[in-house]
């Protein structure tokens, strides 16, 4: 792992960016580099357009009687925001671009399994995220991203159809890459890898797979059976023939809930990562880190009912769901001590990927403790469906898994592009996207403790203080997001060339040159090392 | 390439066998045995799934982490079934009204 | 009425211009906003724990030269352990109060008033057992426990009020119940927490908790309808039910006297309750559940009366004691 | 639908672009074996997620199961219990001539496999055959679709709309069943064609292990689609077959 590299000057060197150019050369790839880059454009497209519509509700909702829109329009533009930022940008982030990037490079192989098959995700993705644009488009849908029935199945005149069908389309999208990342972290990985040297972001990716893997397929049958009583009315979530509105609930639950974790487990590996490379320390508790990451993924099947203990759920079930929900609190737990005690006597760098990554911690920690109020049968009753769980889901999703994304994003830019950002714009907009995404979300947390109920396009006027401050802090962390978006772009073209291991990290990835080449390894590379080999490791200590 | 050649009498002894539990099953349906029907109709099925699994699927022969995904696929279905269950089953056991029965008291949180 | 909303309103707003906590007025809510404290403190505790070290850990350990590598420090399973068992002890505890909170509060008093909750795109309808009807208004005395029971004409809603702290999603095709003990007089609001289409945001209402005396005031001051029990007797009359279900027993039908709340043994051998769940599907779907010894004579009334006639007839069912039929309904 | 079709492309992606090299081995393995392994791990992993996607169904179906039995006895009792049978038969027969086809080719046998091939395909065609135009057109005829023409019948009484939400899950759960039978059988004609040409070896057959995976899982779907849609209940006291 720690062979020099070679350094060859970039222009002059065939990498996976310069091998070929053209329109086709990038729609017919296979090369797993340059599908993380397609997905790379089209993730940061939607997260774009459902950007736009989180600004036009927090413009909205500055003034009790809404300053914008119609009620019907407000609704259109939250269930777009839901859909958009959880199934076409969230859902994909991390694993289909960092993960599509990294995975081989991490584990020493050339390409992952099945090259083709990666690229047929990437055109499934885009076919779902064309239809759900397209739905956009045409007049919206009003149902919320939860689908619920009998709205979504009887009673709502927007375009549940298009949109059930672009979500379907792209659950197989994130199905294929899911099994393309397990074969190929059980089959390719280099002579000497054995699964206790694997980085955590593999353990994290091979975790989020086995959701992908088992939750989305559950997903795609519950939105075909949710089209098929819209089309035809047979009854299978309607009331007045037998069926059970809160099946549907229970069908979605089992992959929505699973889904939250397929959004933060790849945040939690980049956060392993940037945690390590910045104090140059391997992570305490490498173990538990890694099999926490397997606990999370099995125990988050199981905590769906946590949804519903307002439903009319039995109580039965929700004491099951409950006592659960508190059990998958733990490995995070377990996560954030084993982060923190990395630091301890680690020679610490404030690069902007590091303040993402300490943001990541505290914001992470924020929500998952205000996690336990709602799985805390007696509080939920009275935070469900309030603004407490728009807040607590921000702070997971948000301050959580894109802080990671984001992190992730400044640590490999210089791998992806072969070219350096300007540091000192990173580390500001890292300071921007804190402060504001606080100011936006901390506020929630009292409207929903006040009562205040979520999706309501008008309110009480004893709310307004709250929601403008939060409209404030939208506003902030909306610039916040813009700034790296415009040097990232400058980057690429003016950038310092980056040299194949700027940080001075570890790892598989870090040997090869930046950009790396197609091929990724001239020649397979033999691991004789453990993951994070900063200082040497006393024998017979895996720690 | 890894898989031995399976005999083809084995092939043969496991089509056999599904058809003969196919009509098993099948004659099993018309005898009364109450609920119990459902489960020997279950049981059979499960034994004709195992028989494809093993021999028609080379599972048999086939390394663990290909055994641990199929168990996986199976493991996770229960999990499905049997948490959805436990709602809808229980579901309709409303509280007991306090009033009800011998030696309940008042329950009134103050 | 609307003078009053607008003066509370003022009120509130020139009192708490920034409230950070919403008023506490059930016997319910004070259970629960204890638990929310000690939930907020270990919240605080440990953000604020994670925070401090990470800040300090950062200054103390801040990288001072380029080649600097500090050494390697192994896992002590000790320390794992204690950070793994203090958070399991941490919500083994929160688990069990929440959990003991939550069955108690799912536990109506047997004294309570029963009230009856209609939602429907997009208002509230609420009848009193003694016949004032309300839109988007709930009038309770203070000191009563009230049981809602509640139920859909279309989509999921749910019947949330926030200063009593309860909330309960009302679903189609059943009922559904929530109770409250009212602590404090004075106005609050309720409403629909679950996502409910177009005017969700506007299905919401004020409870006006009263003292007896002037809840009793409010009762005969408005202009009263039938009560419950009352619309139930005439709707027993119109839709022929009376025809069948004989007090004496003596009809094609089971007498309803003393139905509600005993059990009831059906043809297939199991024993249910007669709740409310039970009647209303008796009388929608009589068939589903046939009785030893009587055919299955009754046709279905779905379709033939709406929800609220529906809540009415089982109000007047369960006002049937074991006595003369004649002393029910007043 | 694009699970299907990814299923193809999983499928192909382990010979793709073989016939250009002289070798069957892509570029970034780094011998047949890991490919082999690959490509069948792949497969599984695949099937797993069919499980589940059958799975959400299954769960359904049992749940509204549990709460209307009687309807649903009546709903499976309007079936066909002979047709269901001789179906189950016809799919053991194609997953054993499949399993042969396999075994053809690891013996280095062309005629047969591409023979055993045909026969799967066959009998395929038969299941579907018996389900499309004698079941299906018998339901229809008998305006038991829903969504489409279904009626209630008097003597079901007030378990008729249970009765329909039987037929809903009976008619979803068979054409998803159906609809992978026919990815199937257009799988199985790549293959034959593969196999006419010579393409499989007893060093390389990949292509065909994985795909009799798939062939096999449909069956295993439809081995327990047969008891839990067509035996409801038993079929005692309702006379044979109708």
């Amino acid at each position: 792992m720690s062979t020099a590299v070679t350094e060859i000057p970039q222009e002059s060197r065939v990498h996976y960016l310069n091998v070929s150019y053209g329109v086709k050369s990038w729609l017919l790839t296979v090369d797993h580099k340059r599908i993380a880059l397609l997905y790379l454009v089209s993730i940061t497209f939607m997260f774009l357009v459902g950007g736009v519509a989180a600004v036009l509700m927090r413009i909205h909702l500055i003034e009790p009687a809404g300053a914008l829109v119609q009620p019907e329009t407000y609704n259109k533009l939250f269930s777009a925001h839901g859909i958009i930022m959880v199934f076409f940008f969230l859902v994909p982030s991390i694993p289909a671009t960092l993960g599509n990037f990294l995975v081989p490079l991490m584990i020493g192989a050339k390409d992952l399994a099945f090259p083709k098959l990666n690229l047929l995700s990437w055109y499934i993705y885009i076919v779902g995220a064309l239809f759900t644009l397209y739905a956009v488009i045409s007049g919206g849908v009003d149902t919320g991203w939860t689908f619920y029935t009998p709205y979504s199945s009887t009673y709502s005149h927007s375009a549940v159809i298009p949109v059930a069908i672009g979500v379907f389309i792209t659950g197989f999208s994130s199905i294929l890459t899911g099994l393309n990342f397990i074969v190929t972290i059980h089959k390719m990985r280099a002579p000497g890898l054995t699964w206790f040297r694997l980085p955590l972001f593999i353990w994290s990716i091979y975790a989020t797979s086995v959701i992908f893997i088992l939750g989305t397929p559950v997903l795609a049958i519950t939105i075909f059976l949710l089209g098929v009583e819209r089309l035809f009315h047979v009854g299978i979530f309607d009331p007045a023939v037998g069926g059970d509105p809160l099946l549907f609930q229970h069908l979605f639950w089992f992959y929505s809930h699973p889904a939250v974790y397929i959004m933060i487990l790849p945040g939690m590996g980049v956060v392993s990562e940037l945690i390590a490379a910045f104090s140059r320390k391997r992570i305490y508790g490498y173990t538990m880190v890694a099999y926490s990451s397997f606990a999370i993924a099995i125990i988050s099947f199981l905590v769906w009912g946590h949804h519903m203990f307002v439903t009319g759920q039995s109580i039965y079930a929700g004491l099951i769901f409950s006592v659960l929900s508190f059990l998958v609190a733990i490995p995070s737990a377990i996560k954030v001590f084993n982060w923190t005690a990395t630091l301890y006597k680690g020679s610490i760098s404030y690069e902007a990927p590091m303040l993402y990554a300490l943001g990541f911690i505290g914001l992470f920690t924020m929500g998952g403790l205000t996690g336990l109020f709602l799985a805390a049968l007696a509080t939920d009753v009275h935070l469900s469906g309030t603004y407490f769980i728009v807040a607590h889901f921000h702070y997971i999703m948000v301050g959580g898994a894109v802080m990671a994304y984001m992190g992730g994003l400044h640590y490999w830019w210089p791998k992806i592009s072969g070219r350096m950002y300007p540091d000192m714009w990173a580390r500001v907009a890292a300071v921007i996207i804190f402060v504001g995404f606080n100011l936006t979300f901390f506020p929630q947390f009292m409207l929903g403790y006040l009562g205040m109920p979520r999706r309501y396009a008008v309110y009480p006027p004893e709310f307004q203080v709250f929601n403008v401050m939060s409209s404030a802090g939208a506003s902030i962390l909306g610039i916040g997001y813009l700034i790296p978006l415009v040097y990232f772009i400058w980057s690429m073209r003016y950038g310092p060339i980056a040299p194949a291991n700027p940080w001075g990290a570890k790892g598989l990835e870090w040997t090869v040159p930046s950009p790396p080449p197609t091929e990724n390894f001239e020649e397979t590379p033999v691991v004789t090392e453990e993951a994070y080999d900063y200082a040497p490791i006393p024998e017979g200590q895996h720690g | 390439m890894s898989s031995h050649v399976v005999p083809l009498k084995v092939y043969i002894g496991v089509f056999l066998a599904l058809l003969f539990l196919t009509g098993l099953t099948t004659w099993v349906a018309f005898i009364d045995l109450g609920s119990f029907n459902t489960v020997v109709a279950l049981a059979i099925a499960t034994v004709k799934m195992l028989l494809v699994i093993l021999f028609f699927m080379h599972v048999r022969s086939s390394s663990g982490l290909t055994r641990v995904v199929v168990a996986a696929g199976f493991f996770w279905l229960a999990l499905l079934i049997a948490f959805t269950l436990s709602d809808e089953l229980t579901r309709k056991w409303s509280p007991i009204p306090s009033s009800w029965g011998p030696g309940t008291s008042q329950s009134q949180p103050q | 009425m609307n003078a009053a909303t607008c003066l509370w309103k003022s009120n509130l707003l020139a009192a708490f211009s920034l409230p950070i906590h919403p008023p506490t007025a059930s016997t319910i809510g004070q259970g629960v906003d204890y638990l929310y404290f000690f939930l907020t403190g270990i919240t605080l505790f440990f953000t604020v724990l994670i925070f401090s070290i990470i800040f300090y850990f950062m200054i103390k350990y801040h990288r001072r030269s380029d080649d600097e590598v500090p050494g390697f420090i192994g896992t002590s399973m000790m320390l794992e352990a204690t950070w793994t068992l203090i958070p399991m002890a941490i919500c083994a505890v929160i688990f069990i109060w929440a959990s003991y909170l939550y069955f108690e509060n799912s536990r109506p008093p047997t004294a309570s008033m029963e009230m009856f909750v209609v939602g429907k795109q997009w208002m509230w309808h609420i009848q009193h057992p003694e016949g004032p009807r309300e839109i988007n208004e709930l009038h309770v005395p203070v000191g009563v426990p009230v049981k809602l029971t509640m139920t859909s004409e279309d989509v999921i809603h749910d019947f949330s009020i926030p200063a009593f702290r309860i909330k309960k999603d009302v679903l189609p095709g059943r009922y559904s119940s929530i109770w409250f003990q009212a602590t404090k007089t004075g106005i609050y609001h309720f409403y629909c927490a679950q996502y409910c289409g177009t005017d969700h945001a506007r299905m919401i209402g004020w409870v006006y908790v009263m003292t007896p005396d002037d809840y009793a005031g409010w009762l005969s001051g408005g202009v009263r309808g039938e009560s419950m029990v009352e619309s139930g007797q005439r709707l027993f009359t119109q839709l022929g039910c009376i025809t069948c279900h004989v007090a004496d027993n003596s009809g094609r039908c089971p007498t309803l006297n003393g139905v509600f709340n005993h059990p009831v043994k059906l043809q297939d051998g199991r024993t249910v309750m007669a709740d409310d769940a039970y009647l209303r599907n008796a009388i929608v779907n009589p068939n589903s559940m046939p009785l030893p010894g009587y055919a299955p004579v009754m046709p279905s009334f779905q379709g033939q009366m709406n929800e609220e006639q529906l809540l009415q007839l089982i109000a007047y069912i369960k006002s049937l004691g074991p006595e003369e039929r004649k002393s029910a309904g007043k | 639908m694009a699970d299907l079709v990814a299923h193809g492309v999983a499928h192909r992606d382990e010979h793709g672009s073989a016939g250009a090299h002289s070798q069957n081995l892509r570029h970034h393995f780094d011998n047949m074996s890991q490919q082999f392994e690959a490509g069948n791990l792949g497969m599984w992993v695949f099937l797993a997620t069919e499980v589940l996607f059958f799975g959400g169904l299954f769960a359904s179906y049992t749940v509204y199961r549990a709460l209307y039995l009687p309807g649903f006895e009546i709903g499976s009792h309007l079936l066909d219990v002979r047709f269901g049978a001789a179906n189950t038969a016809v799919l053991i027969g194609s997953s054993l001539s499949m399993a042969l086809a396999i075994r053809a080719a690891q013996t280095g046998r062309r005629n047969a496999q591409v023979f055993l091939l045909v026969l799967t395909m066959i009998l395929g065609a038969a299941f579907l055959g018996i389900k499309f135009s004698f079941e299906w057109r018998n339901d229809y005829l008998e305006h038991l679709i829903p969504g489409v023409n279904f009626l209630y019948r008097p003597e079901w009484g007030a378990n008729a709309p249970h009765v329909q939400l039987f037929f809903c899950f009976y008619f979803i759960m068979t054409s998803l069943h159906a609809i992978h039978m026919i990815i199937g059988i257009g799988l199985l004609s790549v293959l034959t064609w593969m196999a006419a040409r010579g393409r499989f070896s007893p060093d390389y057959y990949t292509p065909l292990e994985v795909s009799g995976l798939y062939w096999h899982f449909v069956d295993i779907v439809w081995i327990f689609l047969f008891p839990l849609l067509y035996l409801i209940g038993g079929r005692y006291g309702i006379g044979g077959g109708h």
